[in-house]
């Protein structure tokens, strides 16, 4: 490990085009995005004013404004009819009992119901349709005292498109938190320095390692309960690496049991070059790292069983866990052993804060393999990760004040500003 | 070459089905979905290798006959029978194509009625000791965090009793915001669910890093030496 | 001494328990096989709780016997609802149905089946681990399985998660809460306000304790400082409101012991 | 040392296995009496009870059971509540599981429940069990799309579209309610962020206690109501209770949560116990070592 206030001696000779690309690529989608936009509009298709039965029965008026087009965004087989309520609507209990979706091969008929919509709906997305068809809508809207055709839309023709513009907000913030990552990344690399604060729990493992060298016991790693499709596993691994490199240069023993055979295998590959990059090939055992049980609680029983009888000086506890944590940290503690806890579930941390001596909180997890690594191009991404936080805690603090605003001055330009903001940050479809 | 092939697979395919969130059309609309199902079935041919691990470790135990060899042989003998009960469908009443696996009266079901099922949820039910142990040694007011820690467990823990409300119900209304249903509410809805969004915006943002570090191959420890 | 008091306790429950199966009181484990399963799912149940005390071969036993188990349990599993339905069934559906399923299943081909050779060939090519020469192609899986991971992952928390709960966190703290009704009034509430406050700058607080690249001194040191706090409520609240559910589990085994095994309630 | 000082010091190290041996016997003993405490609704309890009971009869009701044997006793008791409410109010069930376990657990309350207290229940047509899909939150938004695509047949090998209450039904889009039991991931909140929210499906549920907290943050706008724990089945039960007399008459058999919360209560007081002995003798010994410093 290298020492942090003065991390970055630029490291000649790696290649930089890796980055380059990827910053590339990054600024091809945008403009690939940005030209394919307007493509992807369809324009809706109103209905026409001379409409059939437009009589108000009973009091109850046909929708109004009905809008029949292809559903946007989507993989086609859909189409959506939009409309404005009558004033009846008053919503659920009211003279409105609901509204019936019509639709039709012509304008003319003949119309069958292929749904239904409930007092206060303005949507609805028909997706029983074929794509290429024509298909033609109206609204039949539904009252005690008779029901009330609105006039004809359409026709709407289903297909699929290429880009999902309803995730425009989405697409910004990908574009943005990955340009800070690979910014700094990129100017950490250059040779710039920058300031990461110590994280108590990573200062400790090299202490951790070395207690157990000294009484001659082994180190203990799990690696969360999860396979490799999640990502606090893959975290988890990256630092099982930078652990078994120290082991390797103290030459003790490092035993990784792992719920899951994928685990075992990744961890054999991983462990196997942190032994070689400290050269000491001949120290790795492949057999040190074996697979348990995929079921969480045969696999909590085993590594139980091999705590009380082998007494790990240090265990680290990295990755995805769920109720496990506490049963493995107790009986972690019981043996005396030096214990150091990291993981991303909201739900444990509790229980590793309370029983373990060091714990990474969330965000640390996957600071820590950077950390551990002290490359520079990794360090970029934990400042890459705190601009992400910082653009997330103004936009909080600046939509929280305008919100307010708006709230309290009833002030319509602040209202539309407030709203925007929330849709901005809404990850609903349309 | 032994490293270049995997970082363009990790890379293209990383890249390819983030793109594929913003292309609703056939065949990416549902490219993330075949991946996940891409996924489980590699992890259930990787089975081979765990289970193949799981026979060699235990079943080189009990042939060179270490300390407790037999131990590992009743784990052999369960794995095994289990194993060729589940495949075979034993005395599943549809046979061998019918029904599911886990179908009522195989034997397979009865393993995991009688053995399985005991087994984990009584591990399981072991946190309910490991709560109290944790609680009696961690929760001591040795500094302003750790007493943080202590009280709001304490009003919580109270609080999810009679006694919570039983212990306070004297208060006047006035001083209702005193009282431990009141507190445990607050810090339930109120603190617990900012801290946790915290946590989990924290996360959110590591993963974003630690993904993107993947697929450009920053991080490649996995894949081994040349 | 000890040694006797404990083996004629141990002698007296079996005396009792033998007497109670002979009553007819308690299921017999020698004449049926439900009544051995719970039997033995009891012994387990034991073997396992004597862990607490400290280990002992019985609990080693125990444990062994689930691992087995456990692992041949979900490697079944993921034969009969991964490979068979996902794999087979797609790549040769009328082959899988001859061979696994019942006629009822019709399983039928999907327009994108050839798709499903990725899967297999990366499952191959993890399985050529087990050849002397084949190792490093199996680095190819792992990286097909990275790939996946990251890309699936990055989106789905940066929308769930980033975006979601910041969208979560802006609301108005004005205090005020809207009509329910159109044309309503609205209310106003002191208390709401106040706590609507709190929760922001509780968010704010805990979010600047996760800054790495900035020093924690000064006005901001002080404020990631509240962060702790912030977090330490949070743990202590989590770890509180758990209690409930564990004591719960602990319960239903006993209910197991006592109604099913001993059948005493 | 004086003798006082020896035993606060030996109370402050205490060995684990008295705090094991004092909750075992507090939870025993409650177990055995069967005590019981009076229980208070509380509002997001409420709210579910209240969509249950106010959807018209025949409403199409998805009930995902996403647990396993680990967490039964913590789940099962409002699990076989929702559907003795739901079988009570005629609503049509579809039961889905996005764990492998969570195929054992439908049915179980399948025969424990269904078959034995509403034996004119008909498979098929009032409830039916669609079964265990892996891919975890993909399945939800398949099925929100084209639930064929992923279950041709339901959990006993039918084909969909030979099941009556499945005719016609291509989507769980227009279903009238989510109402899920989870364990974890993936479970409630998943069914709200790819089910409900972008369905449109209101969406109600229990799940562990600890999950709980974690799932606050979407109510009352993505999640018509929560409960945590087997605290909030007993909340439920006893709201049960008063809307449909009949499950007085069996206590032990209806009322499960209720029962199971007496040990909880007492066990709880044996914890709070402990923290409040742990801080004590800490105190004394710390102001002790001050002093002689």
């Amino acid at each position: 490990m290298q020492p942090f206030g003065s991390v970055c001696p630029q490291h000649p000779g790696r290649r930089a085009g890796g980055l380059r690309s990827a910053t590339a690529f990054v600024s091809g989608l945008i403009l690939f995005v940005c030209l394919a936009l307007p493509l992807g509009a369809q324009v809706p298709t109103t209905a026409g004013s001379a409409g059939v039965g437009l009589t108000p029965a009973g009091g109850v008026s046909p929708v109004r404004d009905l809008e029949a087009a292809d559903t946007p965004s989507d993989r086609g087989e859909s189409a959506t009819v939009r409309w404005a309520p009558p004033r009846e609507d008053t919503g659920a209990g009211g003279a409105v009992l609901g509204y019936a979706i019509q639709r039709a091969p012509q304008p003319e008929g003949p119309f069958e119901t292929i749904g239904q919509a409930s007092p206060g709906a303005t949507r609805y997305d028909d997706t029983h349709v074929a794509n290429g068809e024509r298909y033609f809508y109206r609204v039949v809207t539904l009252s005690a005292s008779g029901d009330v055709a609105s006039p004809v839309a359409g026709p709407a023709i289903a297909r699929a498109q290429w880009i999902n513009t309803n995730q425009w907000n989405v697409f910004i913030v990908l574009v943005l938190l990955l340009g800070f990552n690979l910014y700094f990344i990129e100017h950490i690399r250059s040779g710039r320095k920058t300031f990461i604060r110590k994280i108590a729990g990573l200062e400790a493992v090299a202490e951790a390692v070395g207690r157990a060298t000294e009484m001659g016991r082994p180190i203990l790693f799990v690696p969360g309960i999860q396979d490799m499709n999640d990502i606090q596993t893959v975290a988890g691994v990256t630092i099982l690496g930078h652990i078994g490199r120290t082991v390797a240069e103290y030459d003790s023993q490092l035993v990784v049991p792992t719920s899951r055979a994928l685990v075992m295998t990744t961890a054999r590959e991983t462990v196997k070059e942190a032994y070689l990059s400290a050269g000491r090939p001949e120290s790795y055992n492949e057999d040190n790292i074996y697979y348990v049980t995929d079921e969480q609680f045969g696999y909590v029983a085993g590594v139980n069983g091999y705590m009380v009888r082998n007494k790990p000086a240090t265990c680290f506890y990295m990755g995805a866990f769920f109720a496990e944590s506490l049963i493995l940290a107790e009986t972690g503690n019981s043996i005396g052993a030096i214990q150091v806890a990291g993981t991303a579930m909201p739900a444990q941390l509790p229980f590793f804060v309370a029983a373990c001596d060091y714990t990474l909180i969330g965000e640390e997890l996957f600071a820590a393999s950077a950390y551990l690594s002290g490359e520079p191009k990794q360090l970029g991404s934990i400042k890459g990760q705190d601009i992400g936080k910082f653009v997330g805690m103004l936009s909080i603090i600046l939509g929280v004040s305008i919100l307010t605003l708006a709230d309290l001055t009833g002030w319509e330009p602040l209202t539309r500003i407030a709203e925007f903001i929330q849709s901005f940050w809404s990850t609903e479809l349309a | 070459m032994k490293r270049t092939i995997p970082l363009l697979i990790t890379g293209i395919v990383g890249a390819v089905l983030v793109i594929a969130y913003f292309i609703p059309h056939p065949p990416f609309d549902s490219l993330r979905e075949d991946f996940s199902i891409f996924f489980d079935i590699i992890a259930a041919v990787a089975f081979i290798l765990g289970g193949g691990n799981l026979i060699k470790m235990h079943g080189n135990r009990v042939s060179r006959r270490e300390e407790g060899w037999g131990y590992s042989l009743v784990t052999v003998v369960g794995f095994l029978v289990v194993l060729a009960i589940g495949l075979t469908k034993v005395g599943n009443p549809d046979g061998f194509r019918g029904s599911s696996v886990t179908a009522a009266g195989s034997l397979f079901d009865y393993a995991y009625q009688f053995v399985f099922r005991p087994c984990a949820a009584t591990m399981f039910a072991l946190l309910a000791f490991y709560v109290a142990s944790a609680s009696f040694r961690a929760f001591r007011a040795k500094n302003l965090e750790a007493t943080i820690l202590l009280l709001v467990a304490f009003t919580i823990l109270i609080g999810r009793t009679f006694v919570g409300a039983w212990m306070t119900s004297w208060l006047p209304d006035s001083l209702h915001f005193l009282t431990i249903p009141y507190l445990a509410e607050k810090i339930m809805v109120v603190l617990n669910y900012a801290g946790n969004r915290a946590i989990m915006i924290g996360i959110a943002l590591g993963i974003v890093s630690t993904s993107l570090k993947v697929i450009i191959g920053i991080d490649r420890s996995y894949l081994g030496s040349d | 001494m000890k040694r006797i008091l404990a083996l004629a306790i141990i002698g007296l429950i079996l005396l009792v328990l033998i007497v109670r199966v002979a009553q007819g009181e308690m299921p017999n484990p020698f004449t049926d096989l439900e009544g051995f399963g719970i039997w033995f799912a009891a012994l387990l149940t034991l073997a396992i709780i004597s862990f607490l005390y400290d280990d002992n071969p019985v609990y080693k036993f125990a444990e062994h016997l689930f691992v087995g188990v456990s692992a041949a349990y979900w490697m079944v599993m993921g034969f009969w609802s991964t490979l068979v339905p996902n794999l087979f069934g797609k790549l040769a559906p009328g082959w899988t149905m001859s061979l696994f399923l019942s006629e009822r299943a019709e399983l039928t081909r999907d327009p994108l089946w050839f798709m499903y050779f990725v899967p297999l060939a990366f499952g191959v090519l993890l399985l050529l681990r087990l050849t002397p020469k084949g190792g490093h192609l199996s680095r190819w899986s792992l990286a097909f399985i990275l790939g996946t991971t990251a890309g699936l992952r990055l989106i789905a928390f940066l929308t769930a998660d980033f975006m979601g709960q910041i969208r979560g966190t802006l609301k108005s703290v004005s205090g005020y809460t809207p009509a329910a009704i159109a044309g309503g009034a609205t209310s106003y509430s002191f208390e709401t306000m106040f706590w609507d406050l709190i929760a922001v700058i509780a968010i704010l607080a805990a979010l600047s304790y996760f800054y790495f690249s900035k020093e924690h001194k000064g006005a901001f040191g002080r404020f990631a400082r509240v962060g702790i706090w912030v977090l330490m409520v949070t743990f202590g609240a989590g770890f509180g409101y758990t209690v409930m559910g564990r004591i719960a589990l602990l319960v239903g085994r006993i209910e197991f012991l006592l109604v099913e095994w001993l059948q005493v309630l | 040392m004086s003798r006082f000082y020896r035993i606060v010091e030996a109370i402050n190290e205490l060995d684990k296995r008295w705090v094991f041996l004092v909750v075992g016997l507090a939870v025993v003993t409650a177990t055995i009496f069967r005590l019981t405490f009076p229980e208070v609704p509380t509002e997001m309890v409420e709210a579910i009870y209240e969509k249950v009971e106010n959807l018209p009869a025949g409403s199409r009701v998805v009930l995902p059971f996403d647990y396993d044997p680990g967490s039964e006793p913590e789940l099962q008791p409002m699990a076989d509540a929702f559907v003795r409410h739901c079988a009570e109010k005629g609503h049509k069930m579809y039961f889905i599981a996005l764990w492998p376990l969570g195929q054992s657990m439908v049915a179980g309350v399948i025969d424990n429940v269904l078959r034995e207290e509403y034996p004119d229940l008909v498979y098929g047509e009032d409830y039916v069990d669609l079964g265990f899909k892996a891919g975890n939150e993909g399945v939800i938004a398949v099925i929100l799309t084209d639930l064929k695509k992923l279950y041709t047949t339901d959990s006993r090998g039918n084909a969909i579209d030979r099941i009556p209450m499945m005719q016609g039904i291509s989507s769980i889009r227009g279903f009238d309610l989510i109402l899920s039991v989870s364990a974890g991931y993936p479970g409630l909140k998943e069914w709200v962020q790819y089910g409900g929210t972008p369905g449109n499906i209101p969406v109600a549920g229990g799940c562990t206690a600890v999950q709980a907290p974690l799932l606050y943050p979407y109510y009352p706008d993505q999640l018509l109501g929560l409960m945590g724990g087997i605290k909030a089945a007993a909340e439920y039960e006893y709201l049960v209770m008063e809307g449909y007399p009949k499950f007085k008459e069996r206590p032990t058999r209806y009322l499960t949560a209720l029962i199971r919360m007496g040990p909880q209560t007492v066990a709880h007081l044996s914890i709070v116990f402990f923290i409040v002995l742990g801080n004590v003798t800490f105190q004394i010994l710390r102001r002790r070592r001050r002093r002689m410093n």
